[in-house]
């Protein structure tokens, strides 16, 4: 039977089950295949708080946000085209995120009695009418993998394993896609088990052929190529990102890494990442805390090497005394934060921009730092790269901030190759003093930079440490004048990396005019789709995003000057607004969402609307 | 620098010193100092990482690399450098209140995993440089500016609960005997891994005498005893006292009174059961009856240091994989396409 | 509520529990709750404190009053919490690396002191919460999230450190023993002091089997040793092996064969070296020739504990001083009058 | 001989010596006849970095700077009038601190070949005319304290040690003072020691009767009493004020107080001034650190006593995390930090206020607390109380500033009376709740306040933690919509405080005009010295002083433009500036001076000669 195909220019997808039915992978091999295709895609899993929840409940469900499109699409989506719930709590938990007359396909064994009490379903939700908004698909995914595999010989667990593949299957079917690579990564996954890649392989064409045979589905739908950049690609998440970046710009800077950091969530898979690639020249250091990560980290770059640490905004306030050291060592360090929900414990599997502060005063004493954000997973490699540059060239700790959305979120990546990425010069000392003259550790040059003198290095033995230096000398100063010069030139130093950093830049719309959307870090996906979609509207609005957090581009406040309103979205309680208020002493409209969520467009339209009136 | 060998006097830096007069860390430092110059010590490869306290200026004294830096981060800091520079000699220099109190963490986990560093911890049983408070070695009933009504906290034992963090070198010496001192800091060095000198220290202004049943002549012969290795333990003016083990329980016998030497405890460093009961030799040595306290290498045990470890994990990842391959690594495993 | 005797059931909250399935942290939440109710223990007088970890969310399983604290601090809020509070039952619970790596000092801090609380210390050899990487007591080798070639840190003993620590109460215990689990909740609940109680649980989904040869069938007897004070250590199927000391070393014998009871260690509770001696049983159990695990109270001693030595204080200026006279306080003693 | 009397409205005098020379004691007491007398008197006693520098050397003097006057004195004066050095080092630390024209009076023997060799001075410039701007009035007072102690039978030593007294009784001569409560003082300080009152009543009185029949000096002055408000008076240190404050607080709310604490230069003396008050209910605990410190204050104040803790700039950083804890417990705690030069360990014995932006923002996630500072050492009393106040009222952590020229100045303080110190209401829980119903730890009243209900209390068992919890309930909760509420409802539950504290009100000078003068903290006194000459010299120039940092008075915004400039001026780098232009969107001058040193007067008129030109 020939079904229509309808064409649609993006598609969001929300595979939602039970943190054993396989949603991620399902999830990530349909954006392979439709990156491969040729779709722009954008990715967001969404993991339980709990480790493993009991079976079937709401707190166990597991889900995994999926946007393609053929145009260029910067988030994973606001609410869902379709939705795959596996049982009667994934379906639960997500019901919210799909839009009104969106497709359900439910896995209705999910639905049996034990499920629905254990999700707290009173009746069925199949069938009670509830959903009569929506266009709900039941399929029997659990029989139908089963009938399929009914004489495979395996057991019913591994047979039940693979219903994945039978949504997988069906879905491509939907989407008109191929299924050579997922064939390709099932032959490669079971390559020792090959009774696992025949089964798979069925259940998938069964999923697939279901779709062409079943009454129920009327309609196919297809997502033509995106008009993307040339290039080569792959996916990368956020984290990853930042673990090839730091690597990358070591690399560049012809020095070895060292990577202290102490687990917490969403940091950690930067240490799992790194602690694969110790061939890069690259040590992993599980410390005992936070602080001991930092600390290790600043004698490895008393050593010679690129200190590194990472963790989340509790680690991150646990980090700040021996962050202020490093200010006054005037070492290179990189602290990376990636940003959950706060204050304290808060929320820590979801999303937020809340550290701002933190990393711009965290600290006792005068101590600036450069800030660095990076705005979407791929962002994360060359920001980081970026924030290392900083770090080694201008010889001062630097705070790399991400967050959960970016960590975890995923994306498309025109890859760059190892020989066009940026070099990086490391001011070591080159020669010892003349004989006779003593070294002087704190001597600048025009940067106001010092020179890095590393142990090992004949006739330049010197003293590092907290208190208060003499100028050029290094040495221990109770000195009044001396002390307010070493906090304005500690200052200054940190002021003159804005001549060293690109200026701020209009993304979409013109360089002056009505509204003005400036934002930074993880919310430029959203900002980008909602402004994008304001200008085909018609609306005089552009979009400006912040890697540089301080020092700020030069240029910032004559951009802001440029437009009647400014708009600034922030996934916290209007950080950037308050320090944009009193560096410029320019008003900006704060627009806050505190859900541990990111924005949807549809919210950022609205208010760019509202503004826009 | 290498080649030319150094004096005491060279490792001096052109920093005045500026502990108060009378103070032991004067003599710890002229100690130190020596043993380098028998050492025959590279300045350009040594450093010295202290934490916050009147000991913790140490290195400004000394004329290699060093760095003076937050209260209780010493070791942390030192492992890092470590970690990534195998070929350093490092030393951490500490007091009392840095290492066991603020610092505590990190000194437990620096001994259990053995990075091969040096700890001079300072015990002068006091905060010197905050002027005063009793510190986690500070006797209880102790009256100092913190506790008035003298101290509630049952003190450490820094050497058990060294040996409890799994220690590899742990020793005991004192400020006022220069030779002995200077002997541990040789010892120490030579050690593969992380070692432990605990080096009791008078602290003239705010805890004079902590050490003087130690130190004085009329005392110190019945209230120390020396170690050494393959040797009896032996004490007391001539050492005419010798400690035996009766089962379980060290007693003290005189040998002019029917023992003789071969009756008597040997030490032996390697043994940890030994090692624990010496640092439990804690009675008041000023009562009779107790056990002198013990001085010396109460125990050492070769166990691979970390940054050996490390290395040969990375080495290791290097032979099996050769260089890191930076383009293989960003490109990953899959790719595709857009033209 | 006091008088009206509880059941286990009623230490109950309405909130649903949330590990894993097959976590062993169940076992031990309902052991601590038919221990309270055998102990007739009092809701409103009860506090649970917890850091940070999967085993940290025990406080919301219980219906007392709680807190849910920051990692690794719950000892640090504990023991703020007994000091103005010695009336109140003060638990807490941490995990691994809770209290061993974050939380080290703060535990052997606690135990030096000596507050009247009892710490749980759910011990998975493993950091769950954050899925997986190693903690201060994985063993050295093993594959995890942070380690994919193996850990390099030689990992904490948790009993002998907390006795370098002058813990006064030490044992050990198992998710898989319940009786005995629930047998040493209550003489931790008795012990006047901090009660370190090491509970062995397996995390199905991160570290499974990391004591499995300590609970399988097959092979608990013989690696197994159930301490019991007063009686011989003896192991094996029908109790057939034995211990004894050979000198200072612990030797397996068996009672079949030439060796009878009468040879065998007699466990002390409150012999401090010989509990040292019995935290060193630590040998893979599953390799031949090793000796068991121990298991039960390893080691006990009443010394005063701090809040008891605070309100003493206090009492004593109260005592000498009565009540403080807020006026007097704020006058001093020089003062001047203008008119 | 009768000398001249000369009246002065009044004077400076700086005491410098070597650490055992007894420089403090000497100016202790000075200051208590003249306070006595009924001079306004204000005192800051400056200690060598070092414990015990070696005898003789520049690091190891010690001085004490006091002012007195017929008129109100607010700061220990900015340059001396009166300098008196007990040997060469003492000279060479303090030169720079007499006005030009004043009087040295020097201790000969203090000059010898070794002091001017200790002291590095080539030349003794006793005599090589570098002091030729300046009365120099040589006195070999060791020679005749020795000289009057031969008979005496003491030591040497002892003999030597009695120096200052010769000091003391000169400078009483010279300024025309009363010796009868200095004797009183030794009479009792030598209790024990009857040889020791005679020994320096003796040198006492050789040093005032030496001025009388001595040469040299022809001039005597006075100072007359100043008008003071009547009441009762004693000189008060501000770490001292704050420790009183604290047990008066208490005292007040009817808690028991618990100090956790780690000993930190300059907050140890709080410790250490409660450690002696334990029949107050007092209870102090020296932590481990200061992360146990203040997760030990939070234990105690959860189990329903008055937690405290203290520590300066690098301990505050350590407490960030546990502070973000307190937040979301909603449990009442103070947090003291006693300010000092940073970064890092920076200059520990030095005075700084550069840790406003730590105090406000040093945390993880949206975490307000209020914020209140104390501006003279008595204050320190009065403005703990309050911090005490709102932190119990209004359940919250709260920090209070304070520093290292606060907790070691000391003023004349007419101290209230136990009976007239505010009240504090404790809100704690009243009943239990109804039988069936659970209890709600989390409801609010109108000030969003929840109760404290502490545990011993029946039937309201609840847990607390660091999770963000539920509206009500307090139970854990991963709603987005609730914890943009929480975020929300902690935020104004602080912003609320505003209506239960005072408005701003000008000190002095007119309610609107041209300058405003607005501080914070410390630096109170210089300004109202400063703005009180401008005023007199007939400048529109008025003077403003926050206490409350967090939340800002209501008023704030009113009073700041009804000025046409407001001058800020900070011991930092314009961080209240900073906040003030995020806050209200206006602009201010800032004016910062960063040397761990107050503002003099006369810098602060110049500037404000400046601003009003
Ligand atoms: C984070 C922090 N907390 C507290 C201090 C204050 N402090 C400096 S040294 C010290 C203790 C010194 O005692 P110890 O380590 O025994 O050294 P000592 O001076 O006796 O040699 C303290 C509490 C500090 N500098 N930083
Ligand atoms: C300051 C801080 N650092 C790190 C974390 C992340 N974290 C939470 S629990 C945990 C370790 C859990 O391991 P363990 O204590 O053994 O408890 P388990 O989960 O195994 O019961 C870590 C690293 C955190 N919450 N806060
Ligand atoms: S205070 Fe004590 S330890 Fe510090 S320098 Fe002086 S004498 Fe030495
Ligand atoms: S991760 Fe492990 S320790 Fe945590 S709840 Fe699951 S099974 Fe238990
Ligand atoms: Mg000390
Ligand atoms: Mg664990």
């Amino acid at each position: 039977m020939e079904k229509e195909i309808l064409e649609k220019k993006d598609v969001t997808i929300l595979f939602a089950g039970d943190s054993g039915d396989g949603m991620q992978l399902t999830g990530n091999q349909f954006t392979f295949t439709s990156a491969l295709f040729g779709n722009d895609v954008s990715t967001f899993p969404n993991f339980p708080a709990e480790i493993r929840a009991p079976q079937g409940t709401v707190a166990g469900v597991s889900g995994f946000q999926l946007r393609f499109g053929s145009v260029e699409v910067f988030t994973p989506g606001d609410d869902s085209d379709v939705l795959v719930v596996m049982n009667a709590a994934a379906l639960k938990a997500n019901i919210s995120k799909l839009k009104r007359g969106g497709v359900v396909i439910a896995n209705t064994s999910g639905f049996d009695n034990k499920n629905l009490k254990l999700s707290h379903y009173e009746v069925n939700p199949l069938e009670d009418g509830s959903l009569d908004d929506y266009e709900l698909h039941e399929v029997d995914i659990t029989s139908l993998t089963r009938e399929a595999l009914v004489d495979s010989g395996l057991a019913r667990k591994d047979v039940d394993r693979s219903k994945n593949m039978f949504v997988l299957g069906f879905l491509y079917w939907m989407y008109s896609r191929d299924l050579a690579s997922t064939i390709q990564f099932i032959e490669e996954k079971f390559a020792k088990k090959p009774e696992l890649i025949e089964s798979n392989l069925k259940v998938l064409k069964t999923g697939y052929h279901y779709g062409d045979t079943s009454e129920t589905f009327g309609t196919r739908y297809q997502v033509k190529k995106a008009k993307l950049p040339k290039g080569k690609y792959r996916s990368i998440m956020g984290n990853q990102a930042a673990a090839y970046g730091i690597i990358a710009a070591a690399k560049q800077a012809g020095l070895k890494t060292f990577y202290g950091s102490y687990p917490i969530t969403p940091a950690s898979d930067i240490l799992h990442e790194l602690s694969k690639h110790k061939n890069f020249g690259v040590k992993t250091y599980q410390a005992e805390d936070e602080i001991a990560a930092i600390c290790a980290a600043i004698g490895a770059s008393f050593g010679g090497a690129l200190g590194v640490t990472a963790s989340s905004g509790p680690g991150i306030a646990l980090k700040g005394e021996a962050l202020g050291l490093a200010v006054m060592l005037e070492l290179p360090l990189l602290v990376i934060n990636v940003q959950r929900g706060g204050p304290s414990t808060g929320l820590p599997t979801k999303t937020e921009q809340s550290d701002l502060m933190q990393a711009l005063y965290g600290r006792n004493g005068e101590a600036p730092i450069p800030v660095i954000a990076a705005r979407t997973p791929s962002d994360c490699f060359s920001s980081i790269m970026e924030a290392i540059r900083i770090s080694v060239e201008h010889m001062t700790p630097v705070m790399f901030l991400s967050d959960g959305y970016l960590a975890n979120g995923a994306e498309p990546w025109a890859y760059p190759e190892a020989k066009d990425l940026p070099k990086i010069t490391v001011p070591k000392v080159t020669q010892k003093p003349a004989e006779g003259e003593a070294y002087l550790p704190y001597l600048r040059d025009e940067k106001l930079v010092r020179e890095w003198a590393i142990p090992g290095m004949e006739g330049l033995m010197h003293r590092l440490g907290g208190l208060e230096k003499e100028d050029r000398t290094g040495n221990i100063s109770y000195d009044p004048e001396n002390h307010e010069k070493m906090v304005r030139l500690r200052a200054e130093k940190v002021e003159r990396i804005a001549d060293f950093i690109p200026d701020l830049k209009i993304e979409q719309g013109p360089e002056k005019g009505k509204v003005l959307v400036l934002g930074w870090g993880s919310t430029y996906g959203s900002i980008r789709m909602a402004v994008d979609q304001c200008i085909k509207e018609g609306l005089e609005v552009s979009q400006a995003h912040f890697r540089y957090l301080n020092p700020f581009p030069k240029n910032t406040a004559e951009i802001m000057a440029s437009f009647d309103h400014v708009i600034i979205p922030e996934i916290n309680d209007k950080q950037l607004v308050h320090v944009i208020r009193s560096k410029f002493l320019m008003d900006a409209i704060p627009f806050s969402k505190i859900q541990g969520l990111p924005f949807t467009s549809s919210e950022l339209v609205a208010k760019i609307k509202e503004i826009y009136a | 620098m290498t080649g030319s060998k150094l004096r005491a006097k060279d490792f001096e830096t052109d920093q005045d010193v500026r502990w108060c007069p009378g103070c032991g860390d004067y003599a710890i430092l002229k100690q130190v100092q020596t043993a380098f110059a028998e050492l025959g010590m590279e300045k350009e490869n040594t450093v010295f990482i202290s934490g916050i306290g009147c000991s913790s200026r140490f290195p400004y004294y000394m004329d290699t690399y060093g760095m003076h830096s937050i209260h209780g981060r010493a070791a942390a800091i030192a492992s890092g450098l470590k970690a990534v520079r195998k070929d350093l000699n490092v030393w951490i220099v500490t007091g009392d209140g840095d290492s066991l109190s603020i610092g505590g963490n990190h000194l437990i986990h620096l001994l259990r995993r053995n990075f091969d560093v040096n700890v001079l911890l300072f015990n002068n049983e006091i905060y010197g440089l905050t002027k005063g408070q009793y510190s986690p070695t500070t006797p209880e009933g102790t009256v100092t500016k913190s506790s008035p009504y003298g101290v509630l906290d049952h003190p450490f034992n820094p050497l058990a609960l060294a040996l409890g963090a799994e220690a590899t070198f742990v020793a005991r010496a004192l400020d006022r005997d220069p030779r002995h001192l200077k002997d541990l800091i040789i010892r120490a060095n030579e050690h593969k891994g992380t070692s432990l000198l605990e080096i009791y220290q008078n602290c003239p202004v705010f805890n004079d005498g902590a050490f003087t049943v130690l130190t004085d002549k009329d005392s110190k012969q019945d209230s120390t005893l020396w170690l050494k290795n393959g040797e009896p333990l032996v004490f007391g003016e001539n050492n005419t006292k010798g400690i035996l083990l009766d089962g379980f329980k060290p007693k003290i016998v005189s040998l002019e009174d029917g023992y003789s030497m071969d009756d008597l405890w040997v030490h032996d460093e390697s043994d940890p059961l030994k090692a624990h009961m010496l640092t439990r030799f804690f009675g008041d040595p000023s009562l009779e009856g107790n056990l002198p306290r013990p001085f010396g290498l109460f125990y050492v045990n070769e166990r691979e240091s970390y940054e050996t470890a490390m290395d040969n994990q990375v080495q290791e990842a290097y032979n099996q994989r050769g260089e890191g391959d930076l383009d293989a690594l960003i490109q990953g495993k899959s790719t595709w396409e857009i033209n």
